[in-house]
């Protein structure tokens, strides 16, 4: 196992200025050691971009922070990250905390894209109708702003109501996004999203 | 000698293949035409409310109505538990007991019915007679949750499958969205499996059906629709129970016999239709254990 | 591999000419389960003295015993009533020869509960009445207020057969007033004990603790018990023949064995099982 | 917080689900195998039944039960693999694929009671082979037919295509093929299959009741057309005298000899099914 560690570029910021910082953090996959004590802090409104070979950690750290992680069979941790969000800050493997909450605050966006068997509509609002009551005009307010900011918008707009399917691979992967920044995160995570983008188009970043 | 020797190995092949496709067929053709004369001689008189061989009567309507109700209730009952049950067993359960929970749940799919039926005359009726105040617990009720209980184990472990088989990448996406655990199985993981759900439901609709030995031992038998008609807890008649106690004790080649024959048939017909349509919609297929 | 399958088929083989050079005679006999415990305990005595022939002995009713023998796949009929004209006239080749062995009695029965409520006995025309749906309280024939369950039994059986005759006038009356139909003598006792309200009708035979025999009001106002004494006597009405049946005159080893039944010997199995023989 | 009261509430419905679940068939096993217990011994296992069936044991139940499905092996094996062959060597045009399996599915489907009528109508009636032995083997094995033919099916198309290859290629012919390099493969998944089938089979009253048993008197029977007797229609003859104490024992014994034959065979079949290894790693 490549410690990471060593590829990127530590930036040392005020601790004001951090948004999620792990320390001391170890991940094991039953008994395979899959990220060794790694620290790091995360910058607010910065991208940071952690580059290593295949196999290295890269998915395994990006999928602790938001405790994706959870559920998957054998997983084992040690350390702590702490999440510095708009008003507290959390340790984010703490018992009772709440997940679903962290979860919004930090977005995720996956290797391949992954849309639900449902309409483009509906795979925008997917994440957003859940925590919020939104009426049928906020609704297509809402679509319109996400499916813009991706620019998907005037490739879909007169087929919202068609199945998400249906998109092209690209167009899927810049729907998952839209989809993420419904939900208005402070933090998004991007797993290697690009690998499914058949160009590359401006990404304008909240 | 080889070529000869290849030439029997193919002859054997071809009729044991013939052999196996036939007989569908032929039991199909042996019950149409046994059931020929009451279809010919019965008509549209079959369709009546009373059964009664010394008289001519032989209406079926009785039975078909017993065999819906008694499906229709236990599906009730088996259904929304075995979904709810599958739900654990594939997403709240921890997965390295998932596979002692699926094989103790398939051998018990495959218990005799008629051990189901001697647990049904021995407790099932007993109970419901004393909870219900009734004069005998030998109703369509006891069936129907006797049948829920022996279509359990199949729905459990067909949904079970279905729900598994949905690609962990759904899961992680609507998590990754903030969604909590049960809006993470009803928005994203239950409609990707639906299909495969309904054919479950499907195959257990056709188990139900044709289950013989613990109806019979514990519906009490009447030919008769209850009064009023929505009382579960009279005795009844399926199908099932009435061939499993008459076929026997009518002569063969009679009226009554074939107006027995004509009921197996339009069982037999609702089953295979049940059979093709739950095929259609599971696509993974193949399982040996239904 | 192959000396696998070819050791199964000798074996095979060896099991299907072994069975066939066997050559047992096999008696086959089916019906009535009130004739059944008679004829099921005679055919193992007689199995002590005629060691090569076997009898099998199947239940199903006194309707099966005859489609049965009428479609000739069984030797004996066992059944407890008589045949009718229409199984006769179904069966135009087969030439019904009866054999009486057995005298019984079939008894109306309640559960033991309503019978310690004070229901000893009823008239033959209050049974009839609970069996059209006429009464259905017990309260109404003057015992505890309980509705009653009145458990019939399936068409063809020969109980129902005579119970039938007596008390609706009709072998094959229909009864609108039956809660529950069951076949054989042993499930129909087994759903009077279960229930602590029900009638039924019931081989003198199988009367116990839990199910206990009512006595008959006779129109002129006697109670007769249904004891084996009343049965003997004929005071009991509801009294019928065991027969067993054959095709033509019964040669070689079924006439021996129907010759066995009929001997003092096979007439104490007859009083052992519950029923009068014979010669009382 | 609503969300999350919900998120326990369908937390708390599932955990309720599952457990309701497992009392119930908890309580299926347990009342079968404590019961059952009491009454199994040597004596009740090694004598024939009287008086019907309330006393004494189950000996000739149990070989009748042997009987029928050993008759059912022989006949169901040779037919579901030349079945099963057919379907993954010659049949390559997807429609015929189809229908067979339409036909097998169908079959695989069709309610047990039917299957009864049928062998009486068309065996006992028309062929008229009387009650017997023989017809009750003939029925089962049609019953598992399918369910053998699905799993060689399966273990024979899961070999590759470069074995088939390989084995043409050097100049061997179909059916040498189909002998050398199918079969032993097919072979295993047969007998899971049949194992499976059978565990299904032993337990089959209805197909069983009017046409292959006799309900007492019956030892071992004299040719392959007399009838025998078995366990599942000995118990259905118990459970009708459900309160006679004796019979209802000998019923729970009867029952648990017979669910130990089924996990006999199920368990045999789950673990050939398991070592059963595909033909490139052997």
């Amino acid at each position: 196992m490549i410690k990471m560690e060593s590829h990127i570029m530590q930036i040392p910021k005020l601790i004001e200025n951090t948004v999620i910082e792990m320390n001391h953090f170890h991940v094991w996959y039953h008994n395979s050691h899959a990220l060794k004590d790694f620290h790091i802090r995360f910058q607010k409104e910065q991208i940071t971009c952690i580059i290593g070979p295949s196999g290295s950690g890269k998915s395994t750290m990006i999928r602790s922070i938001n405790r994706i992680n959870d559920d998957v069979d054998g997983f084992t941790y040690q350390g702590n990250i702490l999440f510095h969000g708009h008003m507290h800050s959390h340790t984010v493997y703490q018992n009772g905390f709440d997940v679903n909450h962290l979860r919004t605050q930090i977005g995720m966006v996956f290797q391949k894209p992954c849309v639900f068997p449902r309409s483009i509509y509906e795979n925008v609002l997917f994440g957003i109708k859940h925590t919020k009551k939104l009426l049928k005009q906020e609704k297509q307010q809402i679509v319109e702003e996400n499916l813009r900011a991706v620019s998907l918008w005037d490739e879909v707009s007169y087929r919202l109501h068609e199945k998400a399917s249906t998109l092209s691979i690209g167009q899927q992967q810049r729907l998952c996004i839209a989809r993420t920044l419904a939900v208005k995160p402070t933090v998004i995570l991007l797993d290697e999203p690009t690998s499914s983008l058949d160009h590359f188009p401006f990404l304008p970043m909240p | 000698m080889s070529a000869y020797i290849s030439k029997v190995g193919k002859g054997y092949i071809i009729i044991s293949t013939l052999i196996s496709m036939i007989i569908i067929l032929l039991i199909l053709g042996v019950l149409f035409l046994s059931s020929y004369d009451a279809i010919h001689g019965g008509g549209w008189r079959l369709f009546t409310l009373t059964w009664n061989p010394p008289n001519n009567q032989f209406g079926i309507l009785p039975m078909l109505y017993g065999s819906l109700v008694v499906t229709v209730i236990s599906l009730v009952i088996a259904v929304p538990l075995g979904i709810f049950t599958a739900i654990f067993t594939s997403e709240i359960l921890h997965p390295k007991y998932r596979i002692y929970v699926k094989s103790f749940l398939e051998l018990l799919a495959g218990i005799p019915s008629i051990i189901y039926g001697l647990i049904g005359v021995a407790f099932f009726s007993v109970w419901v007679g004393e909870l219900f105040h009734l004069q005998s617990g030998r109703t369509i009720f006891t069936a129907a949750v006797l049948l829920s209980i022996m279509i359990l184990p199949t729905i459990i472990t067909l949904c079970d499958d279905a729900i598994h088989h949905v690609p962990q990448k759904y899961r992680e996406v609507a998590k990754g969205l903030g969604l909590y655990k049960h809006e993470v199985i009803i928005t994203s993981v239950l409609p990707i499996a639906k299909t495969d759900i309904i054919g479950a439901v499907l195959l257990a609709l056709g188990r139900a059906l044709g289950e013989t030995m613990a109806v019979m031992l514990v519906i009490g038998s009447i030919d008769k629709i209850p009064t009023p008609i929505y009382n579960l807890l009279a005795p009844g008649q399926t199908i099932t129970s009435k061939l499993g106690r008459e076929i026997a004790e009518s002569a063969f080649s009679s009226i009554h016999f074939s107006a027995m024959v004509f009921m197996g048939m339009i069982l037999l017909i609702i089953v295979l239709a049940l059979t093709f349509i739950a095929q259609q919609f599971l696509k993974s297929g193949q399982r040996l254990y239904e | 591999m192959k000396i696998y399958y070819v050791s199964v088929l000798i074996l095979l083989f060896a099991i299907i000419t072994g069975c066939n050079a066997s050559k047992k005679e096999a008696i086959l006999c089916a019906g009535a389960t009130t004739v059944l415990p008679v004829v099921s305990n005679a055919a193992e005595q007689f199995k002590l003295t005629h060691q090569d022939v076997n009898i099998m002995v199947n239940a199903g009713g006194s309707g099966v015993g005859i489609n049965l023998l009428g479609e000739q796949n069984i030797q004996i009929g066992m059944i407890s009533r008589n045949i009718t004209q229409k199984e006769i006239e179904k069966y135009p080749d087969v030439h019904f020869v009866t054999h009486p062995i057995g005298k019984d009695a079939v008894v109306p029965v309640i559960s033991s509960e309503i019978y310690d409520a004070g229901i000893m006995a009823l008239t033959i025309e209050q049974i009839a009445k609970i069996y059209k749906g006429e009464i259905k309280n017990w309260k109404e024939v003057g015992g505890p207020d309980k509705e009653i369950l009145a458990v019939d039994k399936e068409m063809s059986r020969g109980t129902r057969h005579v119970f039938m005759k007596i008390v609706l006038g009709n072998e094959e009356a229909a009864a609108p007033g039956a809660d529950l139909v069951l076949g054989s003598n042993n499930e129909e006792q087994t759903a009077i004990a279960q229930s602590d309200a029900a009638i039924g009708m019931l081989s003198n035979a199988w009367i116990n603790g839990d199910v206990k025999g009512l006595s008959i009001i006779l129109a002129n106002g006697e109670v007769v018990e249904p004891t084996l004494e009343n049965i003997i006597n004929g005071k009991f009405p509801i009294t019928r023949n065991l027969l067993l049946i054959t095709n033509g005159e019964p040669q070689g080893e079924i006439k021996e064995f129907i010759d066995f039944i009929k001997s003092p010997g096979g007439q104490k199995i007859v009083e052992q099982a519950g029923y009068v023989s014979l010669y009382q | 917080m609503n969300r999350r009261v919900k998120n326990n509430l369908f937390l708390a419905v599932c955990w309720s689900a599952a457990i309701l679940c497992t009392l119930i068939l908890s309580f299926l096993l347990s009342v079968i195998i404590l019961n059952g217990a009491k009454t199994i011994n040597p004596d009740f296992l090694l004598s024939n039944s009287r008086n019907f069936g309330a006393e004494g044991g189950i000996f000739y139940q149990m070989i009748g039960s042997v009987l029928l499905i050993s008759g059912a092996a022989f006949i169901s094996l040779p037919i579901a693999i030349g079945t099963a062959l057919c379907k993954s060597e010659y049949v390559k045009n997807p429609v015929l694929q189809k229908i067979s399996n339409m036909m097998i599915y169908g079959l695989n489907g069709i309610p047990s009671v039917i299957f009864g009528i049928f062998g009486l109508i068309f065996f006992v009636n028309f062929l008229n082979t009387g009650i017997s032995w023989f017809v009750g083997s003939i029925i089962l094995a049609i019953m598992i037919i399918p369910t053998i033919v699905l799993s060689s099916y399966q273990s024979m198309s899961s070999i590759p295509r470069m074995y088939r290859e390989s084995a043409y290629a050097l100049g061997m012919d179909k059916w040498k093929v189909i002998t050398k390099v199918i079969l032993p493969q097919g072979i295993q998944g047969a007998i899971t299959g049949l194992f499976l089938g059978l565990a299904r089979a032993v337990g089959e009253t209805a197909p069983v009741m009017f046409i292959a048993t006799a309900f007492s008197g019956v030892k071992l029977p004299g040719s392959l057309f007399q009838p025998v007797t078995a366990l599942p229609t000995h118990i259905l003859t118990l459970a009708q005298q459900a309160t006679n104490t004796q019979a209802l024992q000998n019923a729970w014994g009867a029952s648990l000899v017979l669910i130990l034959v089924f996990f006999i065979f199920s368990l045999s079949a789950l673990f050939i099914r398991i070592t059963l290894q595909p033909v490139s790693q052997r």
